[in-house]
């Protein structure tokens, strides 16, 4: 019974695995080096690594961003978010602070923008896309406030470390992204929390009338968010070794966006899955990495990009799956 | 054997969803001008009968021929071309347009190519005078009551019906009056040679209005009958495949007036929503509510879960003031309520059945103390079992589940909570008479366990059938409270109509 | 009242070069007392049209604009000149067959900044082969197009140089290190490559902290050019970690500060392309350029 | 008075409001010329917000449009300066732009996927199409080209109406009229308040589709052309973030972006503000990037909270009189 129900479970992530395999395989045909690995001070090098590596921001604010459609709502706020972490973390660094305040201010940094959204959504009852829409404009901003405006840089050895070192012979961003994902994949699942947000996504006013507390688990969608989008943050302004307060995170809402609905969470909130987020989120950095790779014009970036989207979404969209179905039902005696 | 020739004719119609055979060769015939009605338990089948013949849904096998000729709608805009009007079980319309937008969508009266809203105004305007609604045809549905957008359906599905009326439960939550003016309507399509098919679960309304039945159960035909020739308990029989002991009518009010009140409402009402009203509910006993559309039941039972919080007055809960402010409040009090309109109030569509049975014992318990998987599929397991839930697999989407099954699931999921206080707003809307027997036996149960409840209904029959005490509305205000000998039909009618009582 | 109000329209702020400008432009308007309304248009040209034809509306003395693009202008700048409002283009020039409609253009010559960076280059290389790749700036940007025009033909003639790669890294720090990151695992764990060429210094940072993390030595084992010269590229070339930058001074406002005060003062017509310089930084001055810069706002 | 156009009123109350403590601030705003300026330099993005409110309507999205207009722009400067007639330019680039939205309309029915991705990768590739024509910024001059662009009417005290500002009024009359007073536009509705529904009330759901998105296309492409009008020039990345102000538009207008309700009129009103909120902060013009872009932040946020509050007094005023009529019937 469980068996036949998890199988059920890999059923369902196919496309997405499917998918993935897809592009790594164009990828090994533009690039035929590019399952390369070798180890090197304990770490792995190789294309796939950067992929992880380079995927890991977007599949951290994937996490966030997850939950936050789950709720049938979105979160354009986390660029901004991204690039306010980034400036406070690099200031403080820069001001030679010790590394728990460095990383504590810019989490509660993030926190702190992902309450004010669940506020806007959950209390003042703003549609989401405005309600982040606002924190998107004025975030970026406040991170300039923050930085005056100048690309910070620091040489704190601590907080470089949150990208430059490695764990497990992966880089560290790989590290935390997993290891994030598997914390909020724990607290929505063990707890009832992941009930409740699918509940509120599908049928808000159902839900309250349930007795469900639609306002705190909204709340916490974005609050989650917000920081998951300052984790990303530190991620990008530790790679970097400074904050850029302008181009940090700069349409990577967009990015998250589309990682989760390859990852097969519905814009109109329900269901959702955070670790097939993450397949979303390798999926897009796979697709990048491959452009990379492939040593084509840089003119050629976005139509590449926009064909391999409309091939994924072919091979994922339901019609194609029934039409599938139905072949195999035919095959069948 | 039959002299009118045939209108619809259905042979062999095969329908199966995952998990599901819901249609097995079913045969239908409808004759020209005739009011059949369609019958069986929750799930048997009725609704994809009906979806399967207007295009909904794509049929596995089968024929279906209109006026001999053979036709498979590809969606229901064909079928309405056909000349088949339909109202489907869930209220279909378009709660963010107007009134007369409903009625005449995609078919508006134009000029020059544009709207002609002035005619369409007027039109919509005379189309719903007949049925007795003078509401503005300008306004937006998704204002008006449950029952009114039923109307408003109806009005559109008789006015698109040019040989073939479906109505799938249209008379849920309609009063007496205005079923029968759904009636009259009825009848007189059908002197007109239109073909009715009805599916309700209100006997009586089969016996007062209907030719004909064609009863299906589990997806298969079970037999057509002339409903002339038919006895209550043979028809009973057809539908459940056993005899139903006709026991559930007794009633047990005015036994357990003496208990102390477990709620009490003194003055309690909300300006602009509910007058200020007295009332007392208590343990044990069940407090049917009474009114006409619009008399502002459903406004009460919202005032009293907490929907929209009172703005005068005071709410006593075991002799302890209390605020209810949410629903998430009268949860915590262990109030429970099942919404009449359950497709935007009640269900979580997208989850599963065990997680709608469970979700609102879930949203007291709080999200940091999940129910363990197992006890999740325990307590659906058992209302399953207890309220006889058909469905194929607990983990099914719930919006799947047959209108009554859905019903069924909501009820089961305040049961879960094990609730003192549960308001029941329409509750048997959509309930076979199987199930609606067994869910009676069970209130029963529970209030003879100390288990308080408010019913809103329509049915006045049932509303003598089991409440203590009634409480009457008029205009969103309490202009009686019936008890004893009073609680009777005519003794409630007398209430609603506004004489004094002798 | 004869204190000067100029409104000028710049871009943003989207690089640390961008800020420097603007605050080098504010430092340089208060040291001559003149009035400077900054209208920032977040990148979009519609905002800074938006702006001039507000500053039109408003009657400021001259209007500055740094245009986030060449085409375009003729329409407002048009207006401006109804209005007998003085227009200068700062930073870049534009294309329009009416070249009345601005009083003069200071700017340096972005093909040339190019060509500077690419001659160094091929002095540099010698007759040695020498494979290049190059972190180009934003896709159908002017910069991006004029850099790269400038050091395909400083290098046209040097048939060892050769490009073997190159892909946008969008002006930024993370893009670039990104790219220069697949460069690397492209060719060969970088051995292929010679040098690297980008069209801006945050680029090249971020290309240096990937040559450092695949284990090379940038500066050493790869030849690193770039453009711009700010702050952060002098300390990467004083620790011996990029080779060579090009000048674009962030200082185009004072000189457009001169020319208004002489036209407004007796109509003295300034030359119609007044060029800053795109001088080229090695690292024996690196040290004392970076502390000079610290503070200017990049 | 209908419940229906209250949220438009707010919002035209909430403008009304701005604009007078603005010109109490800076009386120069409230010139002729300001007003015309308003009209023109945002006339492209009202054209494309008329397309979005009905994507938007539908309870869709298209995040295509900005690269659209691009596309067209680039389009019309490469092909003008191969030869092409500016007029039949305009046609050609018209029809290609309402093809492309209805690939991607037909797309999103077909393939039941949502219309954010299938409108991003449209974006990418409307972007990616610019920069294959070319990269350079190409200017437009052409006879034909700059007699339209220059026309415009003389309006007291120096403003200057021009022929774009036109385009955009002309098209949201049209587009109101199309979206109140048709059968296509009530389908529009029909679809984003209940797919499900609408699809059993036998409303044409993949054809309304199609149609709602190339339509959106269209007036991308107009925008597109009103933009290069603007401009006189083509450039691949010019209109970036377009889409957002669109949508920022259409729900600041009062549009629900769940579909189903809101107006086109209420879309001016939100272009309207948001060059309002650019105006304001231009003629303040002291203000750094940074501060610039929190201004704006502050006054979206600050226009939404008033909207809201409107709402809700409306809201309260007429619960209050009900309960007046109901209490003088009794
Ligand atoms: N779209 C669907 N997908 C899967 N199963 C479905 C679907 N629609 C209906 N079913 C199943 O088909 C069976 C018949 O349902 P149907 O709605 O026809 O019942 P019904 O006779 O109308 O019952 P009720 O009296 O409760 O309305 C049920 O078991 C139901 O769960
Ligand atoms: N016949 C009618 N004409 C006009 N408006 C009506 C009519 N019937 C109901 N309404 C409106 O519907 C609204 C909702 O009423 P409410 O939901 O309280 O009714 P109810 O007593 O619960 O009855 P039901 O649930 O059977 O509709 C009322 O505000 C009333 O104005
Ligand atoms: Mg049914
Ligand atoms: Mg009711």
């Amino acid at each position: 019974m469980t068996l036949a129900r998890n199988l059920r479970g890999v059923g369902g992530a196919l496309p997405q695995i499917l998918t993935l395999a897809v592009v790594l395989a164009a990828n090994w045909a533009v690039f035929p080096d590019f399952f390369d690995l070798r180890l090197q001070d304990g770490r792995l090098f190789g294309s796939l690594v950067d992929v992880l590596n380079r995927g890991a921001p977007v599949a951290i604010l994937s996490i966030g961003m997850t939950l936050v459609i789950a709720t049938r709502g979105v979160d354009l706020s986390v660029g901004a978010v991204m690039a306010i972490a980034g400036a406070v973390a690099a200031t403080l660094a820069a001001d030679g602070q010790p590394i728990f305040l460095v990383i504590g201010a810019a989490l509660a940094a993030g926190l702190a923008c992902g309450l004010w959204n669940g506020f806007l959504v959950a209390v003042l009852d703003i549609q989401p896309i405005i309600a982040t829409l606002i924190l998107m404009v004025t975030g970026r901003g406040i991170a300039q406030l923050v930085t005056e405006g100048q690309i910070v840089t620091f040489t704190d050895p601590a907080l470089a470390a949150v990208a430059a070192s490695s764990a497990f012979g992966l880089p560290m961003p790989v590290v935390i992204a997993v290891a994030l994902a598997l914390v909020a994949a724990l607290l929505v699942r063990a707890t009832a929390l992941g009930l409740m947000i699918e509940a509120i996504g599908v049928n808000r006013l159902a839900s309250a009338y349930a007795g469900v507390d639609a306002r705190g688990v909204l709340m916490a969608a974005y609050a989650t968010s917000g920081v998951a989008a300052a984790v990303a943050g530190l991620v990008v302004t530790a790679d970097i070794r400074g904050a850029d307060a302008n181009n940090a995170g700069l349409w990577l809402e967009l990015d998250a966006i589309l990682a989760v609905v390859i990852g097969g969470t519905s814009l109109f909130g329900g269901r959702f899955s955070i670790l097939l987020s993450l397949v979303g989120a390798l999926v897009i950095q796979a697709l990048n990495t491959g452009i990379l790779l492939s040593g084509y014009p840089p003119e050629m970036n976005l139509i590449v990009k926009a064909v391999v989207i409309t091939v994924i979404l072919v091979l994922q969209s339901p019609a194609v799956r029934r039409l599938a179905t139905f072949l195999k039902r035919s095959d069948a005696p | 054997m039959d002299p009118t020739p045939a209108l619809l004719e259905i042979r062999g119609l095969a329908k199966s969803f995952p998990g599901v055979k819901a249609l097995d060769r079913v045969d239908f015939t409808l004759r020209a001008g005739e009011i059949h009605a369609l019958l069986g338990e929750n799930g048997a089948g009725k609704s994809t009968l009906i979806k399967v013949m207007t295009g909904v849904h794509r049929r596995d096998g089968g024929e279906v021929r209109l006026d001999g000729v053979a036709i498979d709608p590809a969606d229901t805009a064909d079928a309405q071309r056909h000349g088949i009007g339909t109202v489907y079980q869930e209220v279909n319309l378009l709660p963010n347009l107007t009134v007369a937008e409903n009625l005449f969508l995609g078919r508006q009266p134009t000029r020059l190519g544009f709207v002609d809203g002035r005619r369409m105004r007027r039109d919509a305007a005379a189309l719903l005078a007949e049925y007795g609604l003078a509401v503005d045809p300008d306004s937006v549905l998704g204002e008006h009551s449950v029952a009114v957008q039923q109307i408003v359906a109806i009005a559109r599905a008789v006015d698109l019906s040019g040989k073939v009326l479906v109505l799938d439960e249209p008379t849920a939550s309609l009063d007496a009056g205005e079923v029968q003016v759904l009636f009259q309507t009825v009848r007189r399509l059908a002197a007109r040679g239109i073909g009715v098919v009805f599916v309700t679960h209100f006997l009586d309304q089969v016996f007062e209005i209907c030719d004909r039945a064609t009863v299906l159960r589990n997806g298969r035909l079970v037999g057509e009958r002339r409903i002339a020739e038919l006895s209550r308990l043979d028809l009973v029989t057809m539908m459940l495949g056993r005899e139903l002991a006709e026991e559930t009518m007794i009633r047990h009010r005015g036994t357990r007036t003496a208990a102390e009140p477990f709620l009490s409402l003194a003055g309690y009402g909300r300006r602009a929503f509910v007058q200020p009203l007295d009332l007392e509910i208590r343990p044990g006993e069940v407090v049917g509510v009474a009114g006409l559309l619009g008399s502002g039941r459903t406004e009460t039972a919202k005032l009293v879960f907490g929907v929209k919080e009172a703005d005068s007055g005071s709410a006593t809960v075991d002799g302890r003031r209390v605020r209810i402010a949410s629903p998430r409040a009268a949860a915590a009090l262990g109030f429970g309520f099942c919404p009449e309109d359950r497709k935007t109030e009640g269900i979580v569509g997208d989850l599963g059945v065990r997680e709608n049975i469970v979700l609102a014992l879930q949203a007291r318990r709080g999200w940091l103390r999940p129910i363990p998987r197992r006890e999740a599929e325990a307590i659906a397991a058992r209302f399953v079992r207890l309220l006889d839930i058909r469905t194929s697999d607990v983990d099914k989407p719930i919006r799947l589940l047959s209108g009554g099954n859905q019903q069924k699931a909501l009820l089961a999921r305040w049961l879960a909570t094990e609730p003192r206080f549960l308001i029941l707003d329409e509750p048997t809307r959509g309930i076979d008479v199987g199930a609606h027997a067994e869910i009676i036996r069970l209130i029963e149960k529970l209030c003879d366990d100390g288990l308080a409840l408010m019913v809103i209904s329509s049915e006045i029959d049932e509303i003598v059938a089991y409440s203590d005490r009634v409480v009457v509305m008029r205009d969103r205000a309490k202009v009686g409270e019936l008890a004893g000998a009073d609680v009777s039909v005519e003794g409630i009618v007398r209430a609603i109509a506004g004489e004094a009582r002798p | 009242e004869d204190k000067l109000t100029i409104g000028f329209s710049q871009i943003g702020s989207e690089s640390g070069w961008r800020a420097a400008e603007t605050s080098v432009s504010k430092i340089e308007a208060e040291k001559r007392g003149i009035d400077l309304k900054i209208a920032d248009a977040q990148q979009k040209q519609e905002n800074q049209i938006k702006a001039i034809r507000n500053f039109i509306a408003q009657g400021v003395d001259a209007i500055f604009v740094a245009p986030v693009v060449a085409t375009g202008w003729d329409d407002v700048l048009a207006e401006a000149k109804d209005a007998e409002i003085p227009v200068v283009l700062l930073d870049r020039t534009i294309d329009t067959k009416d070249d009345s409609l601005y009083l003069t253009a200071v700017t340096s010559d972005t093909v040339h900044e190019g060509a500077v960076a690419g001659e160094w280059l091929a002095k540099t290389v010698g007759d040695k082969p020498c494979n290049i790749v190059e972190l180009q700036g934003t896709v159908g940007s002017s910069p991006a197009i004029n850099r790269k025009k400038g050091f395909d033909e400083a290098i046209a003639s040097h048939a060892n140089l050769k490009i073997i790669r190159s892909q946008t890294g969008d002006f930024t720090r993370t893009k670039g290190k990104e790219v220069m990151e697949s460069f690397i695992k492209a060719e060969n764990g970088g051995k292929n490559i010679c040098a690297v060429y980008a069209h801006n210094d945050d680029m090249q940072i971020g290309a240096i902290q990937a040559i450092k993390e695949a284990g090379l030595k940038p500066g050493t084992d790869i030849l690193m050019v770039s453009i711009d010269a700010v702050p952060d590229i002098f300390k990467a070339m004083s620790e011996g970690e990029a080779n060579a930058t090009v000048e674009l001074t962030p200082n185009m406002a004072g000189p457009a500060f001169d020319v208004i005060a002489a036209y407004k003062k007796d109509g003295t017509m300034p030359p119609k392309w007044i060029q800053t310089e795109s001088r080229l930084y090695l690292p024996d001055t690196a040290k004392e350029e970076y502390e000079r810069r610290k503070g200017l706002g990049y | 008075m209908n419940a229906r156009h209250l949220p438009l009123l707010a919002t035209i109350g909430v403008f009304l409001v701005a604009y007078a403590l603005a010109t109490l601030q800076f009386p120069n705003m409230a010139s002729t010329r300001v007003v015309a300026n308003l009209l023109t330099d945002n006339a492209f993005v009202g054209v494309a917000a008329v397309g979005a409110t009905f994507v938007i309507l539908s309870g869709g999205i298209d995040l295509s449009v900005g690269a659209v207009i691009a596309f067209t722009g680039v389009f019309l400067a490469v092909t003008i300066r191969a030869g092409l007639d500016p007029i039949a330019a305009f046609v050609l680039v018209l029809a290609i732009t309402t093809a492309f939205g209805a690939v991607m309309g037909a797309m999103i029915h077909q393939l039941e996927t949502p219309p954010f991705i299938v409108t991003l990768a449209g974006m990418f590739f409307a972007r990616g199409a610019c920069f294959l024509l070319t990269t350079d910024s190409v200017p437009i001059d052409h006879p034909t080209f700059a007699a339209i662009a220059s026309w415009s009417w003389k309006i007291p005290s120096g403003g200057r109406l021009t022929l774009v500002g036109v385009v955009m009024l002309v098209t949201f009359v049209i587009g109101a009229v199309v979206a109140h007073r048709t059968r296509f536009g009530t389908a529009v509705y029909a679809l984003g308040g209940n797919r499900q529904s609408a699809e059993l009330m036998g409303v044409p759901v993949g054809r309304t589709t199609v149609a709602i998105y190339a339509l959106s296309g269209f007036l991308s492409g107009l925008a597109g052309i009103v933009f290069a009008l603007y401009t006189s020039a083509g450039y691949s990345l010019s209109a970036t973030g377009v889409e957002l102000d669109t949508i920022a538009a259409v729900v600041i207008g009062g549009t629900l972006l769940t579909g189903g309700v809101g107006t086109v009129a209420g879309t001016f009103v939100g272009v309207l503000i948001q060059g309002l909120i650019q105006t304001y902060v231009i003629f303040d013009g002291t203000l750094s990037s940074w501060w610039t872009k929190i201004v704006i932040g502050a006054l979206l946020f600050a226009f939404i909270l008033m909207q809201r509050g409107l709402l809700a007094a409306a809201a309260r005023r007429r619960e209050n009189a009900r309960a007046g009529a109901r209490v003088a019937a009794a």
